[in-house]
Parts: structure tokens; C-alpha cells; sequence
């Protein structure tokens, strides 16, 4: 076997690119750099923040953005300088100066990193103390997750909600808990966000600073309704939070007032239990679509399954969702433990409510 | 290849295609029978990768339902990671590795044997879970969902079983070989960094995979003995779980990224011409990542439910790591400062994974500051920066080791046109399809979703057009490796005129490697100081 | 890494000091019977304890345990004897082990 | 380990360290890591259940048991004591009682296993119950399989196979065996005695 007649045989493939790859090179990343300039200062990385939260952490993302800028560019001009500068000629067979190292460079390149690092920690270090620092006025928020919806409970006004209103400038203390699993609360525009977990309450702070309806998200992936376990939170003024928590305290107390009307409890039910988030049913305000659609519904309960009443089939449909399958829904989409979750009583209620409605 | 020497069903070394499909006692059958099918696991990733992205297109559901796309990122997830990554990295180290210490074989070439069989039914019963249905709840499996879900899960948890067994087994190889079984005069010092990389990537295997293991016994028991490790209804701790399974899965980050990391600091002074920048301390640092890598789990958790104080000094780890990464960066950049760069399709991929690498590990510093992470957490950004790690890093690093490599394997070089082909759409479809993902996760769009806000629509779009082209850059590759294999330029023991014992012996090299034992007298990195050393 | 060089570092040595046999370890072995005895009385001891409420519990049987393992590891696995190497292997996972532990437990 | 298809030497190596013996010590690595995973979440479930879980277990059985596995471990070094010595006769001896304390050893975990079924103490029935299966069941495992390897050694040893120049498998299977035994050691404090 000799040295190497083969290599150089093929050797000369790769030269003959030497020339046009590095032309390419240098293309492509000066069209990057101006691309990615031009994008990054016309569509700044963050949206506007709408919590004071939201705003600390952003100057936080702005000062490490703008350090791992600096590394960056360092890195990447280091890298093409050497594309361009270091590329040999194509008849050059020799090697390059044998340097193995610096002793200075290497401890200088290990600790000027290492105290970036350190000062990024520590403004970190500062934030997080300060976004989490509760408040006494703060306002509590029970906020309750299931597969797929958000629950909210204002347990100094006592009033249930599918939707979050909080009012502007007062810090609100959010005590969460999962129904089943892990769920996670995110409102994108607030930059904040917490699991929802189902063996322990988890809390999160958040001062709205803007009004307005902004989305809630969840991130932590929940079953086959994850992408749709969505609401909203609503900031509002002082007043106009009042107000809605006045209207919700007269719909409760009139559903309360009105235990024995059978048909309030059952719309109160179906949407604390969070049927609403898949199933549309325009009693009860609801418009999922994730389910089949509930209005009419009373009138082909019977006829589902044979030899099976309306009542049977509701009552089945409700607990054990795979029996039957209504056509063109999927499976095990449906929660089946609801059985568990709900008291008898309270699916008797349930079943009159869905089949009460003509 | 001569002799095949054949004791009851254990074959050594490869005379047909058949013998491939043999328990195979030779490394360098091993390490092909490895990289041929993460190759295959790769495709077949790739094509659910492009579903993703081709339900993602649009908003809105269109060809599969909420079930069926948690499925498609779960394979996916769990495909690419334990069935490409890994066993492709294992493949070319075991065929590499054994070489460059100038040694005939693994310390135990049954063991590495099994190591790869173990694959097999592993791979069998992911892709009958895949067809049964059920493993849903994303690789990472938190519980109560994976509680929840159908017999899939059951089977996706057993087959990973598989996948952990043959990775211990394999790190433990790698390990007693390395540190036993060097060529005379060998030192320590004297290692080539890819051994160094395979030394502390095996460290992790070692002792992470048997926490991952434990994790999935108490799955797998919980989903079948009904036992209450993780399940809330009966008192037990959904979050023992996440802290069991990244205590292996964040190391196995830098499982699937030192292996890149060897195969980069071989590459460059091959193709600058002078040797490698700082060998101690890129030997060392890769160790100080096999050790601190263990310390930064939490990281993934910090918007969990887990004590509020522990995030600091898990933040504060996460942020070290940084430095030992950084610090091999910068040496490579100063290996390439001043030599004579030589444009081969390796030497580019080499310098793409420098730079798609520093963007990957600039996020994850986004990711380490809890403040920060509070709002990115299982967003878009974490996608993007765990493909920039993991595509940007360890695969466009793999590429370059398998186009440094192959003309060793097969005795014939790659076309380099193609390579240039393969090279630039790779590098342009992955960062379309992987640049504008940090910009959708910071706007607010979570991941695993199969629908989303309309207003993501356009950046999706461009995603999804990047995937579809990164996919397609696959194929001059196949193509090339296809043709090259019959019709490639002979390559003869050293076309690229490079120090290392494995450059020493005939292309492909002979059954038992090296006619004579090799001994060393310096490190693999001579270049400008010694003659490049030829062939025996 | 440093710790291998004064075997590996020396040319001459660095190829293969290896052909000394390992048995030369075990012509120093402990009286077995005599370990033996002590895990043997130790167990005795940590189960009479038990009887004993006025005793702190957990500390002091955790720490007869681990003292009986290390008797075992030190004198049957011969750790005391053999190569610094295999303890420095053995005894890493623990530095990894005890924030696993500590980091499940607080949760 | 493979000489017809290869011709590595695990005693030739560049540390000076047998292979075989440096690969065993690295895998009882492995086996601490997975214990401590399953301790650590033993000791979860314990944490959550009611003080006196483990008052259904049966300590004094368990603390007999203990002291044969303490003597199997015994019997084990005084096994490769003998070998290094040229002792084969005892070499079969003391292997044979290893097996024979081993088999024991597991024998009473399954009577006490189904005692404890038969009171209902189960693993779904709770945390604790859950956690004791997991720990002593992955523990009990790894006796049959030193038992198994055990038997094999005592039948090469039967062949003679074994001389004071050849007795590194011994040893390797004690390592083995004496690791199974410290995790019994501890797993009895924390499951049983606390």
C-alpha cells in the first residue's frame, strides 16, 4: 500500500470547489446578516408586554439578547473572516503553523465567558425575586384546569368563570390545580406562565397594565384537546371588573335561588364541569366544537343506541364516552372518568338538564 | 475482506451483504449495521417530521386530528432521538474508534454485538406501538397523561427499555476499550479528542440510561401492575417522574452532541492543516460536560410545580455549562484561524455546525435564566433551540464525520458536487425551517399543537416550505452514497493526507484491522510538524 | 485525566505495564471471619434498636447500614486493596446520587 | 472473552487493569444509579404514606434472611480464597453453599411475598406497597440471576476449569454478588427497620 495516490487523484475534486463554495459562502451570509438585521429591527422579538411581570422579564430577554448578539456576531465574524482569509490556494500542499495553543488566550476565553455568565445569572437572580414577590391587596384567583378548559373561581366574591377578567394595576394571585393532568397556564402577552398540576396547588402572580382580551394558552401537553384549551383573560378597569363581578353574583345567586329549577342547576353544572369547552350548546352559552354539537340533542338520545332509553344512553355517554361513537368524532377524545369527578346527583341533574331542552 | 472467521452463530467480519444480518463480532460491522439503521430511523423521522409541518402549513386541522398529530410528535420525537442520534453516533465511533487506538477490535466484541441486537427488537416494538396506537404523551411521557393512554405507551416504554440496555452496554465498551486497549505509546495525552468525546459521552450513558430505565420500570408497572408511583388520584408524584427522566434525558443531550463534538475536532485540523487548538483543554471541558451535564436537570422543570428555591443553583449549573461549551468553540475557531482551509463537503459541514451550534447554545442561555424561561418554556423557542442543538449540532456534525470518514469505510470517496448540493440545501432548509420557530414561541405559540393562532400563519408557512426542502436535501446524499459506493474514486488508506492510526491501514481496512500492532510517537495532530505518517 | 499520566506520560511504560497479574492484591486480604462476624453482630444490633424507642431511629440505623456496606465494599469487593482506580469508578455515581435524592425528596 | 474470532487479551491492557474486571466495576455502577432511582422513589411513596406502612412486614423473618445473605457473601470471597490457594475441593464447596444460601435467601422472599399477598398487602393497594414490591422484586431479580450464574460457575468448577492462575471469573462474580448483597443491606434498613 503506498501513501496515497487515490487521495490526490480525488484531491483535486475538492479544489476545484475551494473558489465557488467560499464565493457562496460569503453570499449566503451577507444576505443572512442583512435579512436577519432588517427582520430583526422591523419586527422586534417580542410583541408588547401587558403585566408588569411581563416587562421586567422582557428587559431582562433585551440585555441577554443583546449580550448573545455580541457573542454571536463575534463568533460568526471570526468564522467567515476565516472562510475568507484562510482559504489556500489551490496548488498549496503544505501545512499551516503548528500552533497548539495559548496558555492566556484559553484562560482569558474561559473567564470572560464565565463572568457573562455570572452577571446574566445574576440579573436573572434579580427579576425572578422581584416578579414574584406577592402583594396584600393582591387579588386571589382559584384558577382550576381539566382536559380541555380553563375553570376560574374568585373565592372573596364567590363567582365561577370560564373566562378570566382581572382588574388593571392590582397584582392577582393565582392558586392553580389540575382536575386530572398536567396542564400549564400561559398568557403569551403577560410572559407569564405555571404547570397545572393535580397533586399540588401552584402559584403564579400577574399585574395587568393595559386592558384589553388578551388569549390564555396552555402549554403542557394534555390529550388530544391541547391545541384548543384556550380562553381569555380580560384586563379591565377597577370599575368595569366591579361590574362584572356584580353580574356574575346575580346569575350564581340566581341559579342558586333557583336550586329547584332543575334546568338552571343542570346549565350551571355543564359548564363548571367543562362540557362547554367541547360541546356547543347554545343554552348554555357554550360553543366548543371538539364534540358533537348538544343542541337538539334531546330529540335523538333515544334513538342512539337500541333498547337503550334516553335516559340510559345520556347517562352512558356522559361516563363511559367509548360506548358509542358518535359518527365522525374520534375515540377517546372525551375524559372518562367522568363518572369520579361528578356525584350522582349531580349527573342526574345533568342528564335531566340535556334532556329537558326542546 | 479475507477471512471470515465463524464460531456457532457468531460471525467475525464481513465477506457478503448476508454477513450483515449476522451476530457480528467485528466493530466495524457493528458500526455499519448501526448507522444503516439509524439511517433508516432517520427516514422514516423525517417523513412524520414532514406531516407535522404539512398540518402546521395552515391553521386549522387539516389531515390529522388532535390524537393522531400527538402521535406523529411523539415517534417522531422518540425515533429521531433514541433510534437516529444515538445508535448513529455509537455506529461510526464503534467503527472509528477501535482504529484510531490502533487496536484490533472493541474490548468485548460480543457485548458490542449484543449491544446492537438489542436495537432490533427495541425498533420492532416502537414501530408496533406506533401502529397500535396510544404512545401520545410526547417523548418525554409525562405522567398522569402517559397514565391515561392505550397499550402504545406500554409498548413505546418497553422498547425504550431496549434502547437504554444497549446503550449501557455500549458505553461501558467504549469505556473499558479507551482506557485498556491503546496502541504502544498511546498515553493519555495522546488520545485522539474523538475517544476523549466517546469517553465522556459513555460516562453519561453509564450512569444516566439506568435512571431512565428505573423511571420507565415504575411506568411501565404503573401502567400494568396499577401501582401509584405518579398517579394523583392515589397520592403518588407526577413529579418524581419529570425529575427521574431528565436526570437521564438532559445529559443525553450531550450524549447526542460530544460524539459531533470529537468528530469536529477531527475534522478541522484535517482540513486547516494545523493542529488542534488547546487538546487539554478540549479533552477536559468534554469531561466537565459528562460530569456538570448531570447537575442542570431542573432546568426543564422550572415552571412546574417544584420548590421555587431550587431553580437558583439549577439555573446556576445551566449556566456553567455554557462556559466549557464556549471554550471549545473558541478553540476550534483559533484551530482554523491561520491554516489552510480546504472547502471539502466535511470541512463545510464541519464549519456549519460551528455556526448553527452557537446559535442552539446562545438560546439555551435564553432558556437557563429562569425569568426568561418562565415565558418560553414549551413554546416554539424551545423547538427551535433543540433542533439548532440537536439538527444544527449533532447531525450536520455526523454528516461531517460521514463525509470524512466514508472513503475509510468504503475504500471510495463521495462525490464532492453532490456533497455541495447536499451541504447548501441542508444548511438553507434547516434554517428556514428552524429560525423563524424562536420568533413563533416568543409571539406565543405553544408546542405540540396541531392548531394554532391564524395570526402565525406566515412564519408556519415558511417553516413548513423550509422542512419540505430540508427534507429533499436528503436525497443527493442517498444518491451520492448510493454512487459513490460502486463508481467513487478510490480512496486509497489516506486521501485526505491526515494524522491518526485509523489513516494508517488499507481503506476499507483489513478483517483484524492493522497487520502489525501500530505504535505511536505523538498525538494525532502532527500537522506542520511531521511528516504525515504513510501507510505500513 | 491527570491522574492516569504518571503511568501513561512515561514512553517506555505507556505501552503495556500491564502483565502484572492482579492477584498480587489478594496475597493482603482481611480475616474474612472476622467481617463477617461484625456484619453478622451489626445486624443483630440494628433489628435489638428497633426495640429501643429512645434511640433516634433513622440516623443511627442509616448509619450502621452504611457501615455495613462499606465493610462489605472495602473487604469483600476488596476495594481496600485493589487498584485506586476501581474505587474512584465506584464511588463517583454517589456524588450524583445524593442531589438526586435530596432534589425527589423536596420535590 | 471471544479467542477463536478475535484475539483480544482482557490481562494485556494499557492500564494494567483486567477488562473484564474494569468492566464489571463500571456496570455496578449502572446498578447504583437504577437502585438509587428506584430508592429514591421508594423512599417517595414512603414519605407519602402513613408512618406505620411497613408494620404488615414481617422484620424478624426478614432480619434472618439478612444474616444468610451476609453468610452467602461470606462463603462467596472464601470461595475465591480458596482458588487463589489451589483449593479446588473448597472452591466447590463454598460455590455450592452460595447457591444453596442464595436459593434460600429467595425462597423466603417468596413465602413472605405471598403472606403478604394473602393479607392484601398489594402493589396497586398502595404507595408503600407499590414502592416494597418495586425495590425488593428488581432486588430479588438480581439474586436469580446471580443464582443462575452462580450454578454455571459451579458446573465449570465441577470440570475443573479453574486454577490459582485462572479464577478472574470468580472474582468478577463475586463483585457481583457482594454489590446484590450492600443493596440488601441497605434496602433492609430503609424498607424494614425505619
Amino acid at each position: 500500500m503506498s501513501q496515497a495516490p487515490g487521495p490526490e487523484a480525488s484531491g483535486s475534486q475538492p479544489v476545484m470547489f475551494d473558489t465557488t463554495s467560499r464565493l457562496v459562502a460569503i453570499v449566503i451570509g451577507v444576505v443572512a446578516v442583512v435579512a436577519g438585521l432588517v427582520l430583526g429591527i422591523n419586527n422586534p422579538f417580542l410583541n408588547r408586554s401587558v403585566a408588569t411581570e411581563g416587562s421586567a422579564i422582557d428587559q431582562l430577554f433585551g440585555l441577554t439578547l443583546g449580550i448573545a448578539t455580541v457573542v454571536f456576531v463575534i463568533v460568526q465574524g471570526f468564522l467567515l473572516y476565516s472562510i475568507v482569509r484562510f482559504g489556500r490556494q489551490p496548488d498549496d500542499d503544505t501545512d499551516g503553523p503548528p500552533i497548539r495553543g495559548n496558555h492566556k488566550l484559553e484562560i482569558f476565553w474561559t473567564v470572560i465567558p464565565a463572568l457573562t455568565i455570572f452577571f446574566v445569572g445574576f440579573m436573572s437572580y434579580q427579576v425572578l425575586a422581584d416578579i414574584e414577590q406577592p402583594q396584600d391587596d393582591a387579588l386571589v384567583v382559584e384558577v382550576k384546569g381539566f382536559q380541555f378548559a380553563w375553570q376560574f373561581y374568585y373565592p372573596e366574591q364567590d363567582v365561577t368563570s370560564t373566562e378570566m377578567h382581572i382588574p388593571v394595576d392590582r397584582q392577582v394571585h393565582m392558586k392553580m390545580r389540575s382536575n386530572d393532568v398536567i396542564h400549564s397556564f400561559w398568557v403569551p402577552e403577560m410572559r407569564i406562565k405555571k404547570d397545572v398540576m393535580p397533586d399540588r396547588v401552584t402559584e403564579a402572580f400577574i399585574t395587568g397594565t393595559e386592558t384589553g382580551t388578551y388569549p390564555i394558552v396552555c402549554t403542557e401537553l394534555c390529550g388530544a384537546g391541547h391545541a384548543v384549551m384556550r380562553s381569555q383573560i380580560i384586563i379591565q378597569s377597577d370599575a368595569d371588573f366591579k361590574a362584572w363581578i356584580a353580574s356574575q353574583q346575580t346569575t350564581a345567586s340566581q341559579a342558586a335561588g333557583a336550586a329547584a329549577d332543575p334546568m338552571a342547576a343542570g346549565r350551571q353544572l355543564f359548564n363548571s364541569s367543562g362540557c362547554n369547552a367541547c360541546h356547543a350548546l347554545a343554552d348554555a352559552g357554550a360553543v366548543g366544537a371538539l364534540g358533537p354539537e348538544l343542541d337538539g340533542y334531546s330529540a335523538v338520545a333515544g334513538t342512539r343506541v337500541p333498547g337503550q332509553s334516553a335516559e340510559q344512553y345520556t347517562l352512558e355517554a356522559v361516563v363511559k364516552p367509548n360506548a358509542f361513537i358518535v359518527e365522525g368524532f374520534p375515540a377517546n377524545l372525551m375524559p372518562q372518568d367522568y363518572g369520579l369527578r361528578i356525584s350522582e346527583q349531580d349527573l342526574d341533574k345533568l342528564v335531566t338538564y340535556l334532556l329537558g331542552m326542546k | 475482506m479475507v477471512d471470515t472467521a465463524r464460531r456457532g452463530f457468531v460471525r467475525h467480519g464481513a465477506r457478503t451483504w448476508r454477513d450483515y444480518f449476522t451476530f457480528n463480532t467485528d466493530h466495524k460491522v457493528i458500526g455499519i449495521q448501526y448507522m444503516v439503521m439509524a439511517f433508516v430511523f432517520f427516514i422514516i423521522g423525517g417523513i412524520l417530521a414532514m406531516l407535522i409541518r404539512a398540518e402546521l402549513a395552515a391553521p386549522g386541522m387539516q389531515f390529522v386530528g388532535g390524537k393522531a398529530y400527538n402521535q406523529l410528535f411523539t415517534i417522531h420525537g422518540t425515533l429521531m432521538i433514541f433510534f437516529w442520534i444515538i445508535p448513529a453516533f455509537i455506529g461510526l465511533a464503534n467503527y472509528v474508534v477501535p482504529l484510531q487506538l490502533g487496536q484490533e477490535d472493541m474490548a468485548f466484541p460480543r457485548l458490542n454485538a449484543l449491544s446492537f441486537w438489542l436495537v432490533v427488537p427495541g425498533a420492532i416494538l416502537m414501530l408496533t406501538a406506533f401502529a397500535v396506537g396510544g404512545a401520545e404523551s410526547g417523548w418525554t411521557a409525562y405522567p398522569p397523561l402517559s397514565l391515561t393512554t392505550h397499550t402504545g405507551q406500554t409498548l413505546w416504554a418497553i422498547s425504550l427499555q431496549f434502547i437504554g440496555f444497549s446503550s449501557i452496554f455500549g458505553g461501558l465498551n467504549f469505556l473499558v476499550t479507551i482506557f485498556n486497549m491503546r496502541a504502544r505509546g498511546m498515553s493519555l495525552s495522546r488520545v485522539p479528542l474523538m475517544a476523549w468525546a466517546m469517553v465522556a459521552t459513555s460516562i453519561i450513558i453509564v450512569m444516566g440510561t439506568p435512571v431512565l430505565s428505573g423511571a420507565l420500570f415504575l411506568l411501565i408497572f404503573s401502567r400494568i401492575l396499577g401501582t401509584n408511583f405518579f398517579s394523583s388520584t392515589a397520592g403518588g408524584d407526577p413529579l418524581m417522574w419529570q425529575n427521574l427522566f431528565w436526570f437521564y434525558s438532559h445529559p443525553a443531550v450531550y450524549i447526542m452532541v460530544l460524539p459531533g463534538f470529537g468528530m469536529i475536532s477531527e475534522v478541522l485540523p484535517a482540513f486547516s492543516r494545523k493542529p488542534i487548538f488547546g487538546y487539554k483543554l478540549i479533552a477536559v471541558s468534554s469531561l466537565a460536560i459528562g460530569i456538570f451535564g448531570f447537575l442542570v436537570w431542573a432546568h426543564h422543570m422550572f415552571t412546574s410545580g417544584m420548590d421555587p428555591l431550587l431553580r437558583i443553583p439549577f439555573m446556576i449549573t445551566s449556566m456553567i455549562i455554557a462556559v466549557p461549551t464556549g471554550v471549545k468553540i473558541f478553540s476550534w475557531l483559533a484551530t482554523i484561524w491561520g491554516g489552510k482551509l480546504r472547502f471539502t463537503t466535511s470541512l463545510m459541514f464541519a464549519l456549519a455546525f460551528i455556526s448553527m451550534f452557537v446559535i442552539g447554545g446562545l438560546s439555551g442561555v435564553f432558556l437557563a435564566s429562569v425569568p426568561i424561561d418562565i415565558h418560553v418554556q414549551d413554546t416554539y423557542f424551545v423547538v427551535a433551540h433543540l433542533h439548532y442543538v440537536l439538527f444544527g449540532g449533532s447531525v450536520v456534525a455526523l454528516y461531517s464525520g460521514i463525509y470524512y470518514w466514508f472513503p475509510k469505510i468504503t475504500g471510495r470517496m463521495l462525490n464532492e458536487r453532490l456533497g455541495q448540493v447536499h451541504f447548501w440545501l441542508n444548511l438553507i432548509g434547516f434554517n428556514l425551517t428552524f429560525l423563524p420557530q424562536h420568533t413563533l414561541g416568543l409571539d406565543g405559540m405553544p408546542r405540540r399543537v396541531a392548531d394554532y393562532d391564524p395570526a402565525f400563519t406566515g412564519l408556519n408557512l415558511v417553516s413548513s416550505i423550509g422542512a419540505m426542502l430540508l427534507a429533499f436535501s436528503t436525497l443527493p446524499f442517498l444518491i451520492n452514497v448510493v454512487v459513490s459506493l460502486r463508481r467513487g474514486a478510490l480512496a486509497g488508506p489516506n486521501p485526505w493526507r491526515a494524522f491518526g492510526l485509523e489513516w494508517t491501514t488499507s481503506s476499507p481496512p483489513p478483517i483484524h484491522n492493522f497487520p502489525t500492532p501500530p505504535v505511536v510517537d505523538g498525538d494525532p495532530y502532527g500537522y506542520g510538524e511531521r511528516p504525515v505518517p504513510v501507510a505500513s | 485525566m491527570s491522574e492516569n499520566q504518571p503511568v501513561a506520560e512515561n514512553e517506555s511504560v505507556a505501552s503495556h505495564p500491564a502483565n502484572v497479574p492482579t492477584d498480587k492484591l489478594h496475597k493482603r486480604h482481611p480475616n474474612y471471619l472476622l467481617v463477617f462476624l461484625s456484619l453478622a453482630v451489626l445486624t443483630a444490633v440494628e433489628v435489638g434498636i428497633t426495640y429501643v424507642p429512645q434511640i433516634p431511629q433513622a440516623p443511627v440505623l442509616l448509619a450502621l447500614s452504611v457501615f455495613k456496606a462499606l465493610l462489605v465494599i472495602m473487604y469483600f469487593m476488596h476495594l481496600r486493596y485493589d487498584s485506586k482506580w476501581f474505587a474512584f469508578i465506584f464511588f463517583i455515581p454517589f456524588v450524583l446520587v445524593i442531589p438526586m435524592l435530596i432534589v425527589l425528596r423536596i420535590g | 472473552m471471544s479467542e477463536a474470532v478475535t484475539h483480544i487479551d482482557p490481562t494485556n491492557t494499557s492500564t494494567g487493569l483486567d477488562s473484564r474486571k474494569l468492566g464489571m466495576w463500571i456496570f455496578l455502577v449502572t446498578e447504583v444509579m437504577l437502585f438509587s432511582s428506584l430508592i429514591g422513589a421508594f423512599l417517595q411513596m414512603k414519605g407519602r404514606s402513613p408512618a406505620d406502612a411497613n408494620q404488615v412486614l414481617n422484620v424478624p423473618v426478614t432480619a434472618v434472611n439478612t444474616f444468610i445473605l451476609i453468610v452467602s457473601s461470606t462463603t462467596v470471597v472464601l470461595a475465591l480464597q480458596a482458588i487463589m490457594n489451589g483449593d479446588r475441593r473448597r472452591l466447590k464447596l463454598f460455590l455450592a453453599a452460595t447457591l444453596a444460601l442464595g436459593a434460600t435467601f429467595l425462597g423466603v422472599q417468596i413465602y413472605e411475598y405471598s403472606m403478604l399477598l394473602h393479607e392484601g398487602f398489594t402493589p396497586s393497594g398502595s404507595l408503600f406497597g407499590g414502592g416494597f414490591y418495586t425495590v425488593t422484586g428488581f432486588h430479588g431479580f438480581h439474586v436469580f440471576i446471580g443464582l443462575l450464574w452462580c450454578a454455571g460457575l459451579l458446573v465449570e468448577a465441577l470440570k475443573e476449569r479453574f486454577s490459582p492462575s485462572n479464577y478472574m471469573r470468580i472474582e468478577i462474580f463475586g463483585l457481583y454478588w457482594h454489590y446484590v448483597d450492600v443493596v440488601w443491606i441497605i434496602l433492609f434498613t430503609i424498607i424494614y427497620l425505619i
